[in-house]
């Protein structure tokens, strides 16, 4: 059975609590909404900070919307009004990670969520032995920088979830070695990969996004799809997300092999950005490589029957 | 939160004019459905072709024409991108809740900073239409930088220059000399955190702006997290307020202004 | 003493054969000019190839201008004007890079030649035993890639070169760990780092390059400057490549520490922007940080004493 | 190559008129201290705040009115991001070795793709005015991008049209029926080398253009290497010519075409 992933989405903090992005547009057009980061509260900086550059933004990580917070307050507005869901979910250990998915399998709404993506772009923190017999967590660097580490993180994930519920991983030009972590985040039980553009810049804990990564993000696919083809790491769908803000980039990343796209600051430059985006991908042919394999909708979640949710 | 709809809407400049160190801009919008307040910005596209982020600029003036359309004036920094009268301009807005004001006559203090001083202005005068005793305080870091003194004077029971470092002790000396029972502050999360704890030691009422329309770094839409300020109560939403959506005028004692300026 | 670096000159590829770009403008006010990439002819595309993208390009690494054409025809030119000269060098093998450098230092014209520049963000190529007792040459990533590669061809290099011409290591974007890669090729003798911006895009051997990177070229200076203040890489000047096209870029870089700028597509805008850029720099202060160590011009080659050319 | 000094001047454009599928724009700039020529071309700044690359233009006619300056005009592709009439635009150029005429009368073919048209119809006349029996062959991908025809009927003994796809059978026709002892290409190099193709099979002499000025990806200033062409002969630097520098206009002869189209 090919693997559904959602066509449009929003990306990961460029969307709000999804209430705000209502607005604009029509969230119930769009085969899913990114809700996220998710994680538990605490951690990153009190607020997410931009930086104009050319064609770009730098962006820091945005403080995580409480999974309590998601569960309460959010699951049941989108529940309310039919929105299918995708929960981002950010943490920099397994523990805060399989928390949170735990809380959020745990909602009384956890049947609108149709996928969860897990970010690999995120700090990892290593635990160990400190003075006193205590722990202390140690920053080393993303997920992705580590294989071992995102095959852990993603098979503890799937752990949490029911079996046929959509996880994805995203990772990108933070990652050394691409196609190493997709293999393992895939090994551990992804089912999709989100491929992301933003690269390191400024200071730690930065990244420049917009327009003007869109070739590194097309770069990424292209990768990804190589591998995929010559066998390097199993056939999953790809999601490209980075400056795909008009139809010409979202259908040069379709074609490219990317069977989803996400739209971030594009977003914030316009929010109809996103449903533009929706529009051009609404009527384009299934992705020119492993068609078969990636139609996009091919089997969305509805006709596969609806997961065992909580 | 409600979820109305708000979309761009095509416009028509009719006047750019230089204002000081500043440009006036009248628009003509498709008339508003409920008017315009102080308080209030907009959210123009970006600027350029290599520019990500659209311009977020307080509302300084409204006036609605039966069967013509809103006219919205708008004072915005003098970037040199603006586009010129009888072109047209997308805005969305106006956005968020404005000022509110009080129902019974008070001395107000209204401290805006910079090009938010035709909003502030603005305040003034309806407050002043309300009945209230208005000091309106400039705030600035250059003195070229005052928003048209002139028409502020008209409008106001008195009118105080001072920059950012010294707006603390105007604000509190003037506070307590008029006895003001409300202070007011429209500009940059700074000057709010400083009249919210200006007012917080006289005992008073605030209403400040979470959110400095014309700064960088913001979307205004409500979705990039950047204009987020902590609340002093735990109850809502991850103890967060988004002043682009739940403001940009928040009451003063409600934030955490720790950290500001 | 303090190593001198140009403080500022066009980057590798960008340039032609140094003749074209002085019709625009009085080379000679410059500190040097970069001329290259050379190296040994063939093995590159035919071709240098340009998509422009948002605020930026991605090019394919240009064909290097052969050493023998270098020797033969250019460095007489330079040094006919009195003009001063960093010859980029490429190569895949050491052999190739250290073939490149003897030749370069048997010019009649060598004393023209103020610095030499290897590029880490290079191909590399591993030579194998192959059937029949032959070896095959086989790509194995960048240079930068591996640290202690790194190392070697420094060492090389430096072992081709007098003892004290200026010789700097290129790396940027492509290079998963900047920090140990740098302090490799110092440790192979490199007496200043070139720290690009370029991003790998679209397929292999592309580069995103321009304004859009300006961010990730300030993440590499800081990213160093801090490696060096924490003593992780030696005290060397670092100089800053990618988007620096004006001068509030240009004196952005040099207060994150840059003591040099390399202005690349910028001046395929307008090749004025070299001197502009030039012009932003010449009187600024001293970079904010390490100032001493890294005052630029502090000792010129001339005051210093000719180096001890071929 | 020289080093003469090639400095962008600030140039006023005078019109800026639709012609069929394209723009053509008239440019006074100060006094051309030598006569433009057909097949040189000009450089103009990117034509907006995301890009980074020039703009390339072939000039397709020139005037010089002394005290006056030197009117060119340029047909440009109508990219919407044009100059008005009446704004400045600063320009490099006309750039390179131009088309090299006959000193006696011959018949010649000029060939020339889309956008191109323009420059090869003043080459054209360029030629009949030096006696010679002109054929012009107008390339294009579709039958709303040839330029002018109109004009360029006026000043040809004859013209005829053909996609690219055609473009070598077309050529070589046409020199064979009217015995042209010269084939002239100004456009994308796909054209160049067909129509040096030809020229060699009919052993007459083919002048062509190395580079197709108005394409993507070039920077028309002798710098990136894009435009890089092999030569046959291996003498001249390197194997190769750099035809924004060292020509556009190149003889067909010399160059190395494998792989094109
Ligand atoms: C100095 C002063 C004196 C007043 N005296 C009286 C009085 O004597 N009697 C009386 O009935 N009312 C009084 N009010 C309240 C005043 O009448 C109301 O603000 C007025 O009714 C305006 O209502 P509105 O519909 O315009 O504003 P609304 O849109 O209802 O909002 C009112 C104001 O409350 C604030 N606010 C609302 N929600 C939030 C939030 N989520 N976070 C932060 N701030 C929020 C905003 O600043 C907003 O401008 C007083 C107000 C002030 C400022
Ligand atoms: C069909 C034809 C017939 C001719 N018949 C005669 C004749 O009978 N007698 C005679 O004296 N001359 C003849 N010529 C040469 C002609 O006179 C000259 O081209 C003319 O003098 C133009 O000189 P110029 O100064 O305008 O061009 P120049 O600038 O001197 O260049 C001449 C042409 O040569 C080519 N060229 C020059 N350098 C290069 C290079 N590095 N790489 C590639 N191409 C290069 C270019 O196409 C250029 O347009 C003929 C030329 C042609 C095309
Ligand atoms: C304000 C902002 C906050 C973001 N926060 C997150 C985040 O918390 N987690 C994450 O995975 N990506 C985050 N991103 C990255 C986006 O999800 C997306 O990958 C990136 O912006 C590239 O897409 P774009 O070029 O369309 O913006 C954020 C981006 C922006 C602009
Ligand atoms: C056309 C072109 C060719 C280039 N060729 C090389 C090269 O051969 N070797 C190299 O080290 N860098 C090469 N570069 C990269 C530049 O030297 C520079 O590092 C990069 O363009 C970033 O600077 P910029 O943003 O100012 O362009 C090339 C760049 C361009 C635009
Ligand atoms: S400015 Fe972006 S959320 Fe408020
Ligand atoms: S177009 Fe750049 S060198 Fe010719």
């Amino acid at each position: 059975m090919s693997t559904w992933v959602p066509r449009v989405t929003p990306a990961a903090g460029c969307a709000g609590s999804g209430r705000e992005l209502a607005r604009f547009g029509d969230l119930a057009v769009l085969d899913a909404v990114l809700l996220g980061p998710v994680g538990l509260p605490g951690g990153a900086a009190p607020r997410s900070t931009l930086a104009p550059s050319p064609s770009g933004l730098v962006h820091r990580q945005a403080p995580v919307l409480p999974v309590d917070h998601v569960v309460d307050d959010l699951l049941p507005w989108f529940r309310a009004r039919g929105l299918r869901v995708v929960c981002a979910v950010r943490g920099s250990t397994v523990g805060a990670v399989s928390d949170t998915l735990q809380r959020l399998r745990r909602s009384l709404d956890f049947a609108t969520v149709v996928g969860v993506e897990i970010d690999l772009a995120a700090g990892r923190e290593e635990t160990r032995p400190a003075i006193g017999g205590l722990t202390s967590a140690d920053p080393v660097g993303s997920w992705s920088a580590d294989p071992q580490a995102c095959l852990k993180l993603l098979a503890a994930a799937r752990e949490r979830l029911p079996r046929d519920l959509l996880l994805q991983a995203k990772l990108g030009g933070e990652c050394p070695q691409p196609v190493a972590a997709a293999r393992a985040a895939v090994g551990g039980g992804a089912r999709a990969l989100v491929l992301s553009g933003a690269v390191p810049a400024l200071t730690a804990d930065q990244f420049l996004v917009g327009p003007a990564v869109a070739p590194v993000t097309l770069g990424l696919v292209t990768t990804l799809r190589a591998a995929i083809a010559a066998g390097r790491v199993p056939d999953v769908p790809l999601v490209a997300v980075g400056g795909l803000h008009d139809r010409a980039g979202a259908l040069a990343a379709h074609s490219a092999g990317a069977a989803g796209i996400q739209v971030g600051s594009g977003i914030l430059s316009d929010p109809e950005t996103l449903w533009r985006v929706h529009d051009a991908l609404a009527d384009a042919p299934p992705p020119t490589r492993d068609a078969t394999a990636h139609r996009t909708g091919a089997t969305t979640p509805d006709e596969a029957g609806d997961h065992d949710g909580h | 939160m409600s979820t109305t709809q708000l979309r761009r809407r095509e416009g028509e400049v009719v006047a750019n004019r230089p204002l000081g160190a500043y440009r006036q801009l009248s628009v003509v919008l498709p008339a508003l459905g409920v008017p315009a307040r102080p308080g209030q910005f907009v959210v123009a596209p970006p600027a350029r072709a290599d520019q990500v982020l659209p311009r977020t600029w307080w509302v300084s003036g409204e006036h609605t024409e039966a069967g013509f359309g809103s006219t919205l004036e708008l004072v915005v920094p003098d970037t040199g991108v603006l586009p010129a009268a009888g072109e047209g301009l997308a805005l969305t807005g106006p956005v968020g809740r404005g000022f509110g004001l009080p129902t019974t006559p008070v001395t107000a203090v209204v401290a805006a900073h910079g090009v938010a001083g035709a909003a502030g202005r603005w305040l003034g005068e309806r407050l002043r239409t309300a009945g209230c005793t208005v000091h309106l305080v400039s705030v600035a870091d250059d003195p070229e930088q005052h928003v048209d003194l002139v028409r502020a004077r008209r409008g106001a029971d008195g009118v105080h220059l001072t920059d950012l470092r010294g707006s603390e002790d105007t604000v509190a000396a003037l506070a307590g000399s008029t006895g003001a029972s409300v202070l007011y502050a429209v500009g940059p999360v700074d000057l709010s955190a400083t009249v919210a704890r200006v007012a917080a030691a006289l005992a008073v009422v605030s209403q400040v702006t979470g959110l400095e329309a014309g700064a960088s770094g913001l979307c205004g839409y409500g979705l990039c997290g950047t204009c987020d300020l902590p609340l002093v109560t735990g109850r809502r939403r991850g103890t967060r307020v988004r002043p682009c959506v739940d403001g940009p005028v928040l009451r003063g004692d409600l934030v955490d202004w720790a950290g500001h300026p």
